[in-house]
């Protein structure tokens, strides 16, 4: 391969953290005017790698060459400065400043040495309505969804990159539409003979926008492809080492029969979500499809008590309970894995073991301590049982790859037996060794008897493993699905009506 | 078993360095430092004055632990001490029981933990206003308990909290060991140590997670104001006379930086008792060491505050992974034989 | 209007009610004296406040303050009583010192990575300790451009003054204001409160950024000591103790968040006024013993952050609703 | 009208000066004067604030207890362009003597020098070593009692001061500085007298001396200053030397002055001296300790 053709280059890379070697002499060439897939399980070392290229990391070894040039990145202002422009694996922006605040940090247009916020706010419009995005970027970035947040990161890594964009998993709170608008800018970039990294776990946008693909495992280098010649088999034996047993079964489940259990009637929050009815059998899982921003979230923290429910009725068994915080809740039984892991799932300092334990340990209540013992049990059966990846169960769980910290969430729920889970974007950065496994451990869940809701954006999976499936518009349910209406068209469909009837 | 032990004494190993580091310093300039002996059936030297007049922030730091921990701060023990030592000195001399009295006295200091606790986890108020609000108001309730004087008492029950000696010890260092080793085991014997830490680290994972929130929250303003309360009695026994004007008088900070040199992060989180009542007692040290170098009293500040800097850069992050270096060799050959295997 | 002036509006709502009130009861409140007493009585603190909201925004906290204005007052009366130095240079010599001390804590806070809190409490010990050393006694300062400067004020009518400290405070809140909301520093001070680790990832320069926001604290807290040592024409290291307290509740009823990343200079100066008004009301009241008036001003204090955040509640259930 | 004068104090800081508040009260109450107390936290920019509401409420006469010498001079002009008469209490300022009607106030350095003599006397040129423990550093008290004690021990060379500290004029500070001060001086066998700036310190000090097995009066000499009820009861006992009397009814005098002032705008004269009187263990101790309890200290 000749140098000339590398637009980024990086030569053994060596990266150790205490306990962990997340980086062993990786080599990576990135080309000018490709796009270049970097995989691997959770906890392989991606996010590691893109860390030391940008110099968010210092690399304890190797060497980084840019348009053949060695360079070093002291850190991503440096990056940037050469035209590195990164989004970062969790949503990387500030959510107290404006949306165009964030996008122009650090280079806000100026006038007479003061910032121009007009002109400002301005580019940011200019920059975003590429995106089909109208926001009113004075506005706190905090007041938007996740996705929006995501979108909003993205546009400003393009916007800073010259030469290079890496981006480390941006699909994964994206639904299709936002995807395809994401691929039709980085053609663009690639166009312009831009590198571009990209980072996922979603094996079809591989396979849609990606020239090449560089597998990692375990912090070592497994291989570059071209994407042409390796065939999916192949690629997902790269990645996990073996291969898989058998890919997401395209059959959805049968539906539950019986009485429901839960039944929640008019339910609903003002200004949160209109009143809705749910209906929940033993045995099920409701899987919750909509647009971003429709609403989904808000129904499963209603349903769970983080925001109180202000109408309506809940009964299970046909006695009615009050689920009036998480606490009530988790005394029903419920479980809630919560989409946004770093600010409402993780907690960063405390250990694997102790977020495994931590959900059953406030139930019992602070007077009856989980012996160390039993504590150290469910932790290590957990990490077998999900695979988590960690040196040990006490390394604080910040320290986790996205994936992993994710599976030890779900653990933390597992460990406290719910009859009721609801799982938030459950498969959200998840390798697709893993992401196989948690479809299973949904259908094992359900068939031991336990009842589900699951919001994903995935569609597919969703037909996977759903009996049942509730429509999101405008947050409010508009349409729900059973038997052999669930198929991802008839899904599709469904949303799509409803944003036909949204238009009109 | 050894294992936990040798963690615990990991955890404490900075602290015990800094104070035998302090202790040696004194005792070069002045060497009679060390000297113990039995006078009158107890404990007597310098080294008792350090854990006897230490005694007030040993306690208001073990309570100031658990509130930091819960990403709090607690700006109003200064000003509960004062009122609870007013408190107690005015129930004493209106002729209530001994037991009446600190029975009383401490629900005064919880009621007022209870107080910040409500600001900090129903009101959702940020705590160092939240307390700042007892801290400016409770030295007037105080004053407003005793008018502004001095009030004095006689009862012998009470004076011997401050004065007497349990054991050879003085009753303040037996007082605070005991009430310390209580904390301790009840913060680490019960779970409610890992959801305190929880809650500091992420208090809306933990809510998420059943963890009662505002109940620990309150529950950690209260034990910090009955620690104010005990340290209140004890500071008023011992000169045997309630002063509301100066009972306490920024005692919250000597508390806060205990804490620190403890070793527990003002961001919340993990903490430890005993590296708190460690760092109380590297303070008061500190201030002993400098009434006996017989500096004049100008230069008490610059010394305290040099030795503190230096203190903290030692424990710093950054000089704990250079010291980190230091420790790797003894690792390093384990790794390269699991690497040839 | 939007959510993020919301606390602002909430203090300015608050403070012209209350002033209201007070006028109702003690119509002198409304004299031009009063007006002007407010002005150059608070100048010092004013001007310490605008340093502490920009470290405060950052999520920060600087307890340096009250003690850096004790050890200005005391440098500048040592080296005029004891040099020929033009009080001018004086000036520019301590600001230069007290910039380069608050430069130097947050050398410390970013570089070693230590709490805030307590590197500067250590810097609080300092400073008190340094003006201790250099001299115990309170020095009068009585170089004629002293006299110079406090003769220059504009009279109103009634008998009020606008005098050159509390012109020197209006101003250094404009430029706090500009500084905050139209240079890029002020943005990266937000982004530091926003999340350390976020900002340096988004290519925020936190180092010279946080060294920058401790210099200015610094710097301001200088300024805060020559005004302070205008305003009584002495040095004494006894001076000022407490101010940083005083500067940080008029930052956080101002409507800043202690967390940072939230927050108006504008709210500060808001801030300093409520505070200066209910002394003044206190005062004019002049019935309450030294207890009720510690009790006083805590439930005050206590009634406004209610307030605020009652009038911030109330318009975003209102806001929800519609 | 009735008057109203305004009284600016600078706290609350101790006993002796919570009784200068209660005297001062009473003394108005007496006299029919409606006194506008502002307490100003020990800050001097609070108290200077609180003259100027005192202006802008345009009161008859000001009282003013200076928590410092220095500073006064800008807003005392401004008492005076409003022509209301000030008087200061307690401590002088560092001011040109037309900015103000009079000073009632005791000579902080006279106090020093009556406790150092009679520390003189007493000791009749027996070698005495003396501790000393020092009010708040920088505080006008600590420092004029310093120097005032100092002079008195001058040219007695049998008197020495050993070591000196600080007590923040508080009894637990005193008590503290004083086991320390026993423990570096032999177990307190090189002490041979103890002089406190103030009372509080004093008693603090005196549990200490008995705490280490020590007579504090006998074994110790101790003498401070203030004459707070407290040190009478440790005088009986024996415990406690001498005692130089700090008046807290120093508002007696100043309005007694101001009456004559108004009446006849007869300037009275600049400075009011209060008795510095000194108490020793002969002075009835018992009987001025019923005499004062009930004065608010
Ligand atoms: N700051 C850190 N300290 C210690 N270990 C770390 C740190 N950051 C990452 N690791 C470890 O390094 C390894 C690689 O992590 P990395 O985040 O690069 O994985 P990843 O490939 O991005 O995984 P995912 O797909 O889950 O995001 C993991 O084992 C992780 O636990
Ligand atoms: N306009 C808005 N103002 C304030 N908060 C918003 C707004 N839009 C979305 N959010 C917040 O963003 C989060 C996600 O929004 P929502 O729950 O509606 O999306 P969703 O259907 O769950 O989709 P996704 O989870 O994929 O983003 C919620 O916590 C919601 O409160
Ligand atoms: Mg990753
Ligand atoms: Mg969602």
């Amino acid at each position: 391969m000749q140098a000339s053709d590398n637009i980024l280059s990086a030569v053994r890379i060596d990266k150790g953290f205490p306990g962990t070697k997340a980086l062993d002499k990786v080599d990576f060439h990135l080309q000018r005017g490709e796009v270049h897939a970097l995989l691997g399980e959770n906890g392989a070392g991606k996010s590691t790698l893109i860390k030391c290229l940008t110099g968010a990391y210092r690399r304890d070894g190797g060497s980084i060459l840019l348009d053949g040039v060695e360079v070093d990145p002291r850190d991503t202002f440096d990056a940037q400065r050469l035209g590195i422009g990164t989004v970062y694996q969790e949503v990387n922006l500030l959510p107290n400043l404006s949306v165009a605040e964030n996008l122009f940090l650090g280079r806000q247009p100026r006038r007479f040495g003061m910032v121009d916020n007009r002109a400002m706010n301005r580019k940011a419009r200019e920059l975003l309505s590429e995106y089909e995005l109208e926001l009113d970027v004075t506005r706190a970035l905090a007041s938007y969804s996740v996705a929006i947040q995501q979108v909003v990161a993205i546009a400003r890594a393009v916007d800073l990159s010259g030469k290079v964009l890496i981006l480390d998993e941006p699909t994964a709170s994206l639904d299709a539409h936002e995807v395809a608008m994401l691929f039709r800018i980085v053609r663009r970039l690639k166009a312009r003979g831009l590198g571009i990294i990209f980072i996922t776990h979603f094996l079809e946008q591989v396979y849609e926008i990606s020239d090449r693909i560089t597998v990692l495992r375990n912090g070592r280098l497994v291989g570059t492809r071209s994407t042409a010649d390796l065939d999916r088999r192949d690629l997902i034996a790269m990645m996990i080492g073996r291969e898989l047993a058998a890919e997401i079964n395209a059959a959805h489940a049968t539906a539950a029969e019986g009485e429901p259990r839960y039944r929640f009637r008019n339910y609903g929050r003002r200004g949160r979500i209109a009143p809705f009815d749910l209906d929940v059998r033993a045995g099920e899982v409701v899987g919750i499809a909509g647009l971003l921003g429709s609403g989904r979230t808000e129904t499963a923290e209603v349903l769970f008590g983080a925001h109180r429910a202000d109408s309506g009725t809940a009964e299970i068994d046909g006695r009615r309970v009050e689920l009036s915080s998480p606490r009530a809740a988790i005394r029903q039984k419920f479980g809630f894995c919560p989409e946004d892991r770093k600010t409402a799932g993780i907690v960063g300092d405390l250990s694997v073991r102790e977020n495994i334990v931590l959900a059953l340990q406030a139930r019992r209540g602070w007077t009856r301590p989980i012996s160390r013992a039993e504590q150290n049990r469910l932790a290590d059966l957990y990490i077998q049982a999900l695979d988590i990846r960690t040196a040990d169960r006490e390394k604080p769980i910040k320290l986790l790859s996205g994936g992993n910290q994710q599976k030890a969430i779900l653990a933390r729920w597992l460990a406290t037996e719910p009859e009721f889970l609801i799982l938030d974007e459950p498969t959200r950065g998840i390798d697709v060794g893993a992401h196989a496994e948690i479809v299973r451990l949904i259908e094992s869940l359900r068939e031991k008897g336990m009842s589900l809701i699951v919001i994903s954006s995935e569609i597919e999976e969703l037909v996977a493993y759903s009996t049942r499936i509730v429509v999101l518009r405008d947050r409010a349910h508009v349409a729900e699905l059973g038997g052999e209406r669930i198929t991802a068209d008839q899904i599709v469909e469904a949303i799509a009506a409803a944003n036909e009837r949204r238009v009109s | 078993m050894t294992s936990i032990v040798r963690t615990y004494l990991a955890r404490l190993l900075p602290q015990l360095i800094a104070l035998a580091a302090i202790l040696i310093a004194i005792s070069m300039t002045f060497p009679g430092f060390l000297n113990l002996e039995i006078q009158n059936g107890r404990l007597y030297g310098s080294l008792i004055d350090i854990l006897n007049r230490g005694a007030p922030v040993v306690l208001l730091a073990i309570g100031m632990t658990v509130v930091i921990a819960t990403k709090g701060i607690d700006l109003s023990v200064g000003a509960v001490m004062a009122i609870c030592g007013a408190v107690a000195a005015s129930f004493i001399t209106s002729g209530h029981s001994l037991f009446e009295t600190l029975l009383i006295t401490v629900a005064v200091g919880i009621l007022c933990g209870m107080w910040n606790g409500l600001l900090v986890a129903v009101l959702d108020i940020q705590p160092i206003i939240a307390t700042l609000v007892l801290m400016v108001a409770g030295r007037g309730i105080a004053q407003l308990v005793t008018e502004g004087a001095i009030l004095t008492f006689n009862d012998p029950g009470l004076i011997f909290i401050g004065s007497g000696s349990f054991v050879g010890l003085p009753m303040p260092v037996v007082v605070w060991l005991v009430f310390g080793v209580l904390v301790a085991l009840l913060v680490r014997q019960s779970a409610l140590g890992m959801l305190i830490e929880a809650i500091g680290v992420n208090r809306q994972a933990s809510t998420l997670s059943g963890v009662l929130t505002p109940v620990l929250l309150i529950a950690a303003y209260m034990l910090s104001g009955l620690c104010a309360a005990i340290a209140g009695i004890i500071a008023a026994a011992d000169i045997r006379g309630a002063d509301a004007n100066n009972a306490g008088l920024w005692l919250e900070l000597d508390a806060i930086l205990a804490v620190v040199v403890g070793g527990t992060s003002l961001l919340g989180g993990r903490f430890s008792i005993a590296a708190s009542v460690l760092g109380a007692i590297i303070i008061q040290a500190i201030n002993t060491g400098i009434l006996l170098s017989g500096f004049p009293p100008e230069f008490n500040l610059i010394i305290k505050a040099a030795i503190i800097v230096f203190i903290l850069v030692l424990q710093s992050p950054r000089f704990r992974t250079a010291f980190a270096f230091l420790a790797i060799p003894r690792r390093a050959p384990k790794t390269t034989e699991q690497e040839a295997k | 209007m939007k959510q993020k002036y919301l606390p602002l509006t909430a203090t300015i709502l608050i403070f012209v009610l209350s002033y209201a009130l007070c006028a109702a009861q003690y119509p002198n409140i409304l004299s031009t004296r009063v007006i002007g007493n407010l002005l150059t009585d608070n100048a010092f603190l004013g001007i310490a406040a605008v340093g502490m909201t920009f470290v405060i925004l950052s999520g920060g906290i600087d307890l340096s303050v009250g003690s850096v204005i004790a050890f200005t007052g005391v440098f500048l009366a040592v080296v005029l009583e004891h040099t020929s130095m033009h009080p001018l240079v004086a000036f520019a010599l301590v600001l230069a010192i007290t910039t380069l001390f608050g430069a130097l804590m947050g050398m410390i806070i970013h570089y070693l990575e230590m709490p805030a809190f307590i590197v500067t409490l250590a810097g609080m010990f300092l400073a008190r300790g340094m003006a201790f050393v250099l001299s115990i006694d309170s020095i009068p300062i009585k170089h004629p451009f002293y006299a110079t400067l406090k003769g220059l004020y504009y009279k109103l009518p009634g008998g009020g003054r606008i005098t050159l400290i509390g012109g020197l405070m209006l101003l250094v809140f404009a430029a706090g204001i500009l500084i905050a909301h139209r240079t890029r520093f002020g943005t990266n001070v937000y982004a530091l409160g926003g999340g350390t680790a976020t900002a340096k990832l988004m290519g925020v320069p936190v180092a010279s950024t946080t060294v920058k926001i401790y210099a200015l604290s610094g710097l301001l807290a200088g300024l805060s000591g020559i005004v302070f040592s205008l305003y009584t024409s002495a040095g004494y290291s006894l001076a000022a103790v407490g101010v940083e307290l005083d500067a940080i509740t008029a930052v956080v009823i101002g409507g800043t968040l202690l967390t940072g990343g939230s927050g108006f200079v504008a709210g500060t100066l808001v801030g300093i006024f409520i505070q200066g008004l209910i002394q003044t009301y206190i005062t004019f009241d002049g019935s309450l013993s030294s207890w009720w008036t510690k009790i006083l001003i805590g439930a005050l204090l206590f009634a406004f952050i209610l307030l605020q955040k009652g009038i911030i509640h109330l318009s975003r259930d209102a806001r929800q609703r519609a | 009208a009735e008057l109203v004068v305004g009284f600016s104090q600078i706290g609350s800081e101790s006993g002796w000066r919570a009784a200068e508040t209660t005297l001062t009260k009473q003394q108005a109450e007496q006299r029919g004067i409606d006194l506008k107390f502002a307490d100003a936290q020990q800050k001097q920019e609070n108290q200077i604030k609180a003259i100027r509401s005192f202006i802008a409420q345009g009161v008859n006469a000001i009282l003013v207890a200076p928590v410092v010498a220095t500073g006064w001079d800008e807003v005392l002009q401004e008492a005076k362009d409003a022509e209301i008469p000030v008087i200061l209490l307690d401590r002088t300022v560092d001011a040109s003597d037309d900015l103000y009607l009079t000073a009632v106030t005791s000579d902080l350095v006279h106090e020093g020098n009556v406790a150092g003599k009679w520390l003189a006397d007493t000791v009749a040129g027996k070698p005495c070593n003396v501790v000393e423990l020092q009010g708040t550093t920088g505080s006008s008290p600590a420092i004029d009692r310093k120097k005032g004690f100092e002079q008195a021990l001058s040219g007695h060379d049998n008197l020495k001061i050993i070591r000196s500290q600080t007590g923040d004029f508080t009894r637990t500070k005193g008590k503290e500085v004083m086991e320390s001060f026993l423990k570096a001086e032999g177990g307190g066998k090189n002490i041979c007298a103890l002089y406190a700036h103030n009372d509080d310190m004093a008693v603090g000090a005196i549990q200490a001396i008995k705490e280490a097995g020590l007579k504090p009066g006998t074994d110790i000499l101790v003498v401070s200053i203030d004459a707070v009820p407290d040190i009478f009861q440790a005088m009986a006992a024996g415990e406690a030397n001498a005692t130089v009397e700090l008046t807290p009814n120093m508002a007696g005098p100043a309005f007694d002055a101001l009456a004559a002032y108004l009446k006849d705008k007869k300037a009275p004269a600049k400075w009011i001296q209060t008795e510095s009187k000194l108490y020793t263990q002969a002075d009835d101790p018992m009987k001025v300790y019923e005499e004062k309890k009930g004065l608010g200290y």
